[in-house]
């Protein structure tokens, strides 16, 4: 075979295939700072998954339907309760009774106005078990709506409670037209009274809105907003950087370091979920409270953090709603001491050491692995061993709803209402009491008067104490708290980061 | 041909029993992947209301039986998380794997056949150590290393990363189109190169040594006709067979650069379908991947005898 | 007058994976304008190799690093790739033994034949028009269906009529014709040899027979070489060889023909051993261990000596032959 | 990923000199040569590992000593948890190539016997192995091993079996085709006239000349199984933490690339210098192993 001609041959090819990609890459950067108008480009990993916002659980779906819709009432940014389509409300009849008062003038997307009716129609809605809508359990203590005129909705409870209201600002409460209850087209025409209108949404790329024209409130700067899907959160940090989005929404804090790098402006503001060490008190290994104070001593927050989140985050007790927030050093061991946890372990009866099936979810966020790995080797120095199971998403949650675990590496969802917080989790009759497997006659007196309980400074020494409950009995052991990371180009002015994660401040934001 | 026909048939349906009961398999269903940890709340009749929703509660058999009978009427089911139908998304993400399978497949074989006639002209000397070298390497770094650092270097340099642009079909606005496939077809291409360097590279040495190319030689024809008319002509059936199997493999294999790449592709939509227990969507679109799978291997055998007039005769 | 084609001291080394080994140990012999030429001897004694070298055709593993080639008065050895490929084809062309393998299964029987004048710069149609007319010329029947039908399509003898028609199609002066019978039964046999010998007489064409068989070579040619473990032992008119070898070697060739005169059933005489394998030839002449004429003398490496009006390489002159 | 189709040259009647060792031969070729020489390095390191000769313990970690560049105590620098990456890459080494030899030993027992029994008794057997690897080829590879190893759970064995799973197949099509041509070359007539057991056959006569072929595509397997796994890990579906594997470190490391790259070349350093060397070695085998291989 002669080779000159095979390698010119072969070489030809190359330099032919060389010089197409180097001709197609050379116009690139013409596309790259293209900004329509005033269409702010929100990037993050997930697409919204339904329009129906009594349905929305995902954290990027309630993100976009907040725009659509408005609720009747609402958070400032310290998470203050604030008028929305509720101007005022009052309680009475001992706390069993709400009566709310409602903007007036106020009209929905498609013309129709804005009255009591769809408010009843809403909660109506809410409260029918066949919907399964997910704040269901927050406000099933709603036993009847009334509504007198166009403007006023009286809400009467089964019991006492004064943390309905706060309920009531949950974007899963969003204020839908009774016409469109009825006809059945929520999850396919969303049409809210809020400052941003439905215009398109192409499932796995991105989901446009548009000013809302005949909206109640201020006229917001920005002529829309499109949520695109870009999956991997490093892309997101490279399409911030290329100019093509001017939002990130980032969770990962390795993706936001690198941010940082990029000359990118970032807000970091903590979340309200909360990384905890679940332990269920209900096995044998962990009945004894001096076990799981053992555990509880042994493990260094901030360790935990540093390692598994490169320090991005901070170290957190039970409550993190801000209004109520524990203080993370008000527990047995504020820092790790070992002597003190190996005494708990002696008095249990243990120096020689537990084993426990430890579970822990991958896939929904980054630090959860890492977490585990560091309190496995940290609680090594007790002879605490975990035997580590990693369940993809869907096996998580299923063994983490029937408790079938020893310990569990978890991410909850914090609330601005402490009761909505861990009501359903401390109390005997909490839906979620079998996962936390752990409950006592003090914490359940303890909540009843938190529930109903009208004065804020007592609200709060009542959650001081539930807290101080729960470090001392540590059914679970809590870490710390991450940062919501909302990364933003330099051409983006005046918004607004929320502790909840929430963008709801996008409708004060401006372009250029 | 019917007989293959008939084969290709059989092949789909079995992937669909497969695809059928390993979904069933996997822990969790649509409502816990949908609800996450907020479906403890759920009271029982509740559940019951989901379920029935969601199609559970039928005998397996049923399901899947009434699963079959819709897709041979075209009705792929339902996204009920997105109330999209499943052929609609597939409509739209289909298309940009293909495209994305075909441009890396393309731009594969190029540089695959390139870096084999590189090596091959040479067997064992430095030129086939170096093809060779090139070859490996692409295959040896994973795809998703290599996508990642190309993009967050094109980005942080020059702030250029098309594919945060929403998807530009071909025929919307093609400039854009290429510029957001160029690079992860790039990136898939040099998967497909290695194995296509690796059949050129032996097939040619091994079709270099038959006699009809001395005869070509023996007839004063030049190198290069010698190298293009006879050799590479006759070493076309491995190769082909190669770049085919790489091109199907692509189709469901290029989830992670689509992931990174942000393309909206099948392959992402069969690992959402997965993460978020779709039934319907990951029944259906694995069928369809498979499908094209099953149509490519049809071409490549259409190829085949298109390049060998002796497979023609039968 | 310089005969046609002038080659001294060619050798051809193999260099695989068991190191180098002469295969041709320095060939010399002439072939005159429009002589025919038979190079005889066992398998594995270098001939093909000998012809593939002089072509210019080794394939990979194989060098001749000694030898002169001058063909037509130019010096082949030195000449750049490009010149040489010149030549091939137009002035000198080979034929091959096997012709289920000699043809490019791919391509259409017409354009491998035009591909021979197209390489020399003939327009496409002015080629395929000549290769249509060179196909009829090697008797192969509806010239124009088989220009358009492939290799596969057709028997051992009409595909190595085709092999003759890719090497006549630009009139060569020199035809390498390598076993091209072996690997067909006898009687198409008979009418691949009629035809290049027609061919032979008609164009004025040198050929050089490569064959084991001196019986079928005989009728065709003017002079034998033959040649054994990588040497030519003897160079002679073909009438004075059968009349008289000078080599003890090609003696025994002859002596083990069957003779159509043979009555007696006799067995046929055999050469006791084999040829030594490219690596082991003895030293001295390669023949004595095998050589019933083996003298003291032999242990010298004997060079091609006159012997009547032939040349043998060999101390022991006819006559006092035991 | 496979060279299927690669026509079969069945040994001709040559009479080939007595040839050395096949090993003397592998060594000699040049691709065989550093082949070995890379595959023998990553063997080394694994089995370093397994025998504990690691200069840190891949897995304690020391939080002090966090992301460290490459230094003289830590020659591969630390990752995020304090851990020597250089005693997890050769931890890592042995993990990868433990769940590589585990799926591809399988797939090769299982893949080949099926094809050679496929290829010799042809029918209905043939048809339905043909149509059950089509059905495995067409189902998406990297989906195939998702969902296996979502159904089976995480550990080294689940992700083994998921990738023998989509490795069957392959050595089911490439042991079938040359039984099928085997089946009717004159020796193995030969055989059958003599009335040999068609066992004895099949070890005797059909295995030994397909032997190269399956060699070279264990060596391309294994390589490729090498890559599956990381893919996988990629998709948070590799092995459980804190045990390492290469590809369970290079996704890891993925996002820290900014801040650690060395936590990220280390390992996908590994994983090329394993799958080059597998490959190279491969070719290097099938050249030594061919007896119709002249040059």
């Amino acid at each position: 075979m002669k080779q000159s001609s095979l390698i010119r041959s072969g070489i030809g090819l190359l330099i032919g295939l060389a010089m197409a990609v180097t001709a197609c890459g050379g116009n690139s950067n013409s596309t790259s700072s293209t900004k329509v108008g005033g269409i702010l480009v929100v990037g993050r990993t997930a697409d919204i998954d339904l329009l129906d916002p009594h349905k929305a659980t995902a954290f990027q779906t309630v993100q976009s339907l907040e725009q659509i819709y408005d609720t009747l009432v609402g958070f400032d940014s310290n998470l203050n309760l604030i008028p929305r389509l509720a101007t005022k409300w009052t309680y009475s009849d001992n706390n069993q009774t709400v009566t709310l008062n409602l903007r007036t003038g106020v009209k929905f997307q498609d013309g129709t106005p804005f009255s009591s009716a769809d408010v009843a129609a809403t909660l109506t809605r809410i409260l029918d078990p066949k919907t399964a809508a997910v704040a269901r359990s927050n406000i099933a203590l709603i036993s009847s709506v009334d509504t007198p005129d166009a403007n006023t909705v009286i809400l009467h409870l089964s019991s006492p409670n004064v943390a309905v209201v706060t309920a009531m600002a949950d974007d899963n409460t969003a204020i839908l037209s009774a016409k469109d209850i009825a006809a059945g087209t929520v999850n396919t025409a969303p049409n809210g009274t809020g400052p941003f209108k439905f215009s398109k949404w192409t499932p796995n790329q991105q989901l446009e809105l548009v000013r809302n024209p005949t909206y109640w409130g201020p006229k917001p700067p920005l002529d829309g907003i499109t949520f695109r899907v870009i999956p991997d959160e490093n892309s997101v940090v490279s399409a911030l950087e290329s100019g093509n989005v001017q939002l990130g929404v980032l969770s990962d804090p390795l993706a936001a370091k690198s941010a940082q790098a990029g000359g990118l402006h970032i807000d970091k503001t903590p979340q309200l979920s909360y990384h905890v060490f679940q332990l269920n008190a209900s096995r044998p290994a962990l009945k004894d409270v001096n076990v799981r104070l053992a555990i509880s001593c042994a493990i260094d927050r901030k360790q935990v953090l540093d390692t598994a989140a490169l320090g991005e985050g901070a170290v957190t007790g039970p409550i993190t709603s801000p209004a109520y927030l524990s203080d993370p050093n008000d527990r047995p061991c504020p820092s790790r001491d070992l002597t003190k946890a190996k005494a708990y372990m002696a008095t249990a009866g243990k120096s020689a050491g537990i084993t426990l099936d430890a579970i822990v979810e991958t896939g929904e966020y980054a630090t959860a692995v890492n977490e585990m790995q560091n309190v496995q080797a940290q609680l090594k120095d007790i002879n605490v061993t975990l035997n580590i199971e990693i369940l993809e998403s869907g096996a998580y949650v299923q063994r983490w709803l029937a408790a079938n675990f020893d310990a569990a590496i978890a991410l909850n969802g914090g609330r601005p209402d402490p009761e909505t917080m861990y009501g359903r989790y401390f109390t005997s009759t909490g839906s979620l009491n079998k996962v936390a497997a752990y409950s006592s006659p003090k914490l359940d007196t303890l909540f009843q008067q938190g529930r109903t309980e009208p004065d804020v400074t007592k609200r709060k020494a009542i959650y001081k104490q539930i807290s101080e409950e729960l470090e001392q009995n540590a059914p679970w052991v809590w870490m710390f708290t991450g940062f919501n990371y909302n990364v933003e180009t330099t051409k983006v002015h005046g918004f607004t980061p929320m502790s909840t994660g929430s963008l709801i401040f996008l409708r004060e934001t401006s372009l250029g | 041909m019917a007989r293959r026909l008939a084969g290709a048939l059989l092949t789909l349906v079995g992937v669909s029993l497969l695809v059928f009961l390993v979904l069933r398999v996997i822990p969790g269903n649509q409502i816990t992947a949908s609800l996450g940890t907020e479906s403890g709340v759920l009271t029982p009749e509740q559940l019951a209301s989901l379920r029935s929703y969601y199609g559970l509660n039928q005998p397996l058999p049923l399901q899947y039986l009434d699963w079959l009978a819709n897709v041979c009427t075209g009705n792929l089911g339902l996204s009920l998380r997105s109330g999209q139908s499943v052929s609609a998304m597939t409509a739209a993400s289909l298309p940009v794997t293909l495209e994305l399978a075909l441009l890396a497949t393309a731009f594969g074989f190029v540089l695959g056949v390139g870096l084999g006639m590189l090596s091959a002209s040479k067997p064992n000397g430095v030129r086939d150590a170096l093809g060779q070298g090139v070859g490996l390497l692409a295959l040896a770094i994973p795809s998703f290393v290599i996508a990642s650092a190309l993009v967050s270097y094109l980005a942080a340099k020059f702030g250029y990363f098309p594919n945060a642009l929403p998807y530009a079909a071909p025929w919307e606005d093609p400039l854009l189109n290429i510029q957001q496939l160029m690079f992860p077809a790039l990136v898939l291409g040099f998967g497909v190169a290695a194995p296509v360097m690796r059949t050129t590279r032996s097939a040619i040495i091994e079709v270099s040594s038959l006699d009809f190319v001395r005869t070509a030689r023996g007839k004063g024809v030049s190198p290069r006709q010698v190298a293009f008319r006879h050799v590479l002509r006759n070493a076309m059936i491995p190769i082909v067979t190669a770049t085919g199997i790489q091109f199907g493999y692509l189709l469901g294999g290029a989830v992670i650069v689509e992931q990174i790449f942000a393309l909206p592709g099948i392959g992402r939509q069969v690992l959402n379908g997965i993460l978020q227990r779709e039934y319907a969507v990951v029944q259906s679109s694995v069928l369809i991947i498979a499908a094209a799978f099953v149509v490519v291997n049809l071409l490549v055998d259409v190829l085949y005898r298109q390049i060998d007039p002796r497979v023609r005769a039968e | 007058m310089e005969p046609l084609l002038k080659v001294s001291d060619l050798s051809v080394v193999s260099s695989g994976r068991e190191g180098r080994q002469e295969i041709v140990r320095g060939v010399s012999f002439e072939v005159r304008e429009a002589e025919s030429v038979a190079l005889v001897g066992e398998s594995g004694s270098g001939k093909s190799l000998t012809m593939l070298a002089v072509m210019g055709l080794l394939g990979p593993g194989l060098s001749s690093p000694t030898g002169e080639v001058r063909f037509g008065g130019r010096e082949l050895r030195g000449m750049p790739e490009g010149e040489l490929r010149q030549l091939r084809g137009a002035e000198l062309s080979m034929i091959y033994q096997d012709p289920m393998t000699s043809l490019n299964p791919m391509m259409r029987i017409g354009d491998q034949v035009a591909e021979t004048l197209t390489a020399h710069g003939t327009g496409e149609s002015e080629a395929s028009r000549r290769a249509r007319k060179e196909l009829a010329r090697v008797g192969i029947p509806d010239p124009d269906r088989t220009a358009r039908s492939y290799p596969h399509e057709f028997s051992g003898g009409m595909r190595q009529r085709a092999m003759i028609a890719t090497a006549l199609v630009a009139g060569p002066r020199l035809l390498i014709a390598d076993e091209p019978t072996t690997a067909l039964d006898v009687t198409i046999q008979q009418q691949i040899l009629a035809l290049v010998r027609e061919r032979q007489r008609s164009d004025r064409m040198a050929t050089i027979w490569i064959s084991h068989d001196l019986g079928v070579v005989a009728q065709l040619v003017t002079r034998v070489l033959v040649m054994y473990a990588g040497r030519i032992v003897e160079d002679a008119p073909v009438r004075e060889l059968f009349a008289a070898p000078q080599h003890p070697y090609t003696a025994a060739l002859l002596a083990s023909l069957p003779h159509a005169g043979d009555l007696v059933r006799a067995p046929l005489a055999q050469i006791g051993g084999v040829p030594p394998a490219p690596g082991s030839v003895p030293s001295g002449c390669s023949f004595r261990p095998r050589c019933p004429q083996a003298v003291e003398k032999c242990l010298e490496d004997p060079a091609l000596m006159p012997r009547n009006s032939s040349l043998a390489a060999c101390w022991v002159p006819r006559e006092e032959w035991k | 990923m496979s060279e299927v189709g690669v026509a079969i040259r069945l040994p001709s009647a040559a009479t080939a000199p007595t040839r050395e060792p096949w090993w003397q031969r592998l060594l000699a070729s040049r691709s065989g040569a550093v082949g070995a020489a890379l595959t023998g390095a990553v063997l080394l390191a694994a089995l370093a590992a397994l025998a504990g000769l690691v200069p840190h313990d891949p897995i304690v970690q020391h939080p002090a000593d966090r992301l460290l560049s490459p230094s003289w105590t830590y020659l591969l620098g630390t990752d995020q948890f304090g851990r020597d990456t250089l005693a997890r890459c050769m931890a890592g080494a042995a993990a990868s190539l433990q769940v590589s030899l585990l799926a591809v030993g399988l797939a090769t027992v299982v893949g080949t016997t099926i094809g050679v029994i496929a290829g010799w008794y042809g029918g209905w057997i043939d048809l339905v192995a043909m149509r059950l690897t089509d059905v495995f080829f067409a189902f998406p590879a990297i989906l195939l091993a998702l969902t296996v190893v979502a159904a089976l759970g995480r550990g080294w064995f689940n992700v083994a079996i998921a990738i023998a799973i989509v490795y069957t197949p392959i050595f089911v099509r490439m042991a079938r085709a040359p039984v099928l041509s085997l089946r009717e070359a004159q020796y193995v007539l030969a055989g059958r006239l003599l009335g040999f057991s068609v066992p004895r056959l099949l070890l005797r006569h059909v295995l030994p000349n397909i032997s190269s072929i399956v060699i070279v595509q264990i060596t391309l397997a294994l390589s490729w199984a090498i890559l599956t796994e990381s893919s996988l890990s990629f998709l948070g579906l590799g092995q459980p933490p804190p045990a390492p594997s290469l590809g369970q470190m290079v996704s890891e490391a993925k996002s820290l690339a900014v801040v650690a790259p060395w936590t990220l070349f280390a390992p996908a350093l590994v994983i090329v210098i394993a799958v080059v060397g597998l490959n190279l070695l491969g070719d290097g085998l099938r050249d030594a192993l061919d007896p119709t291989q002249e040059r």
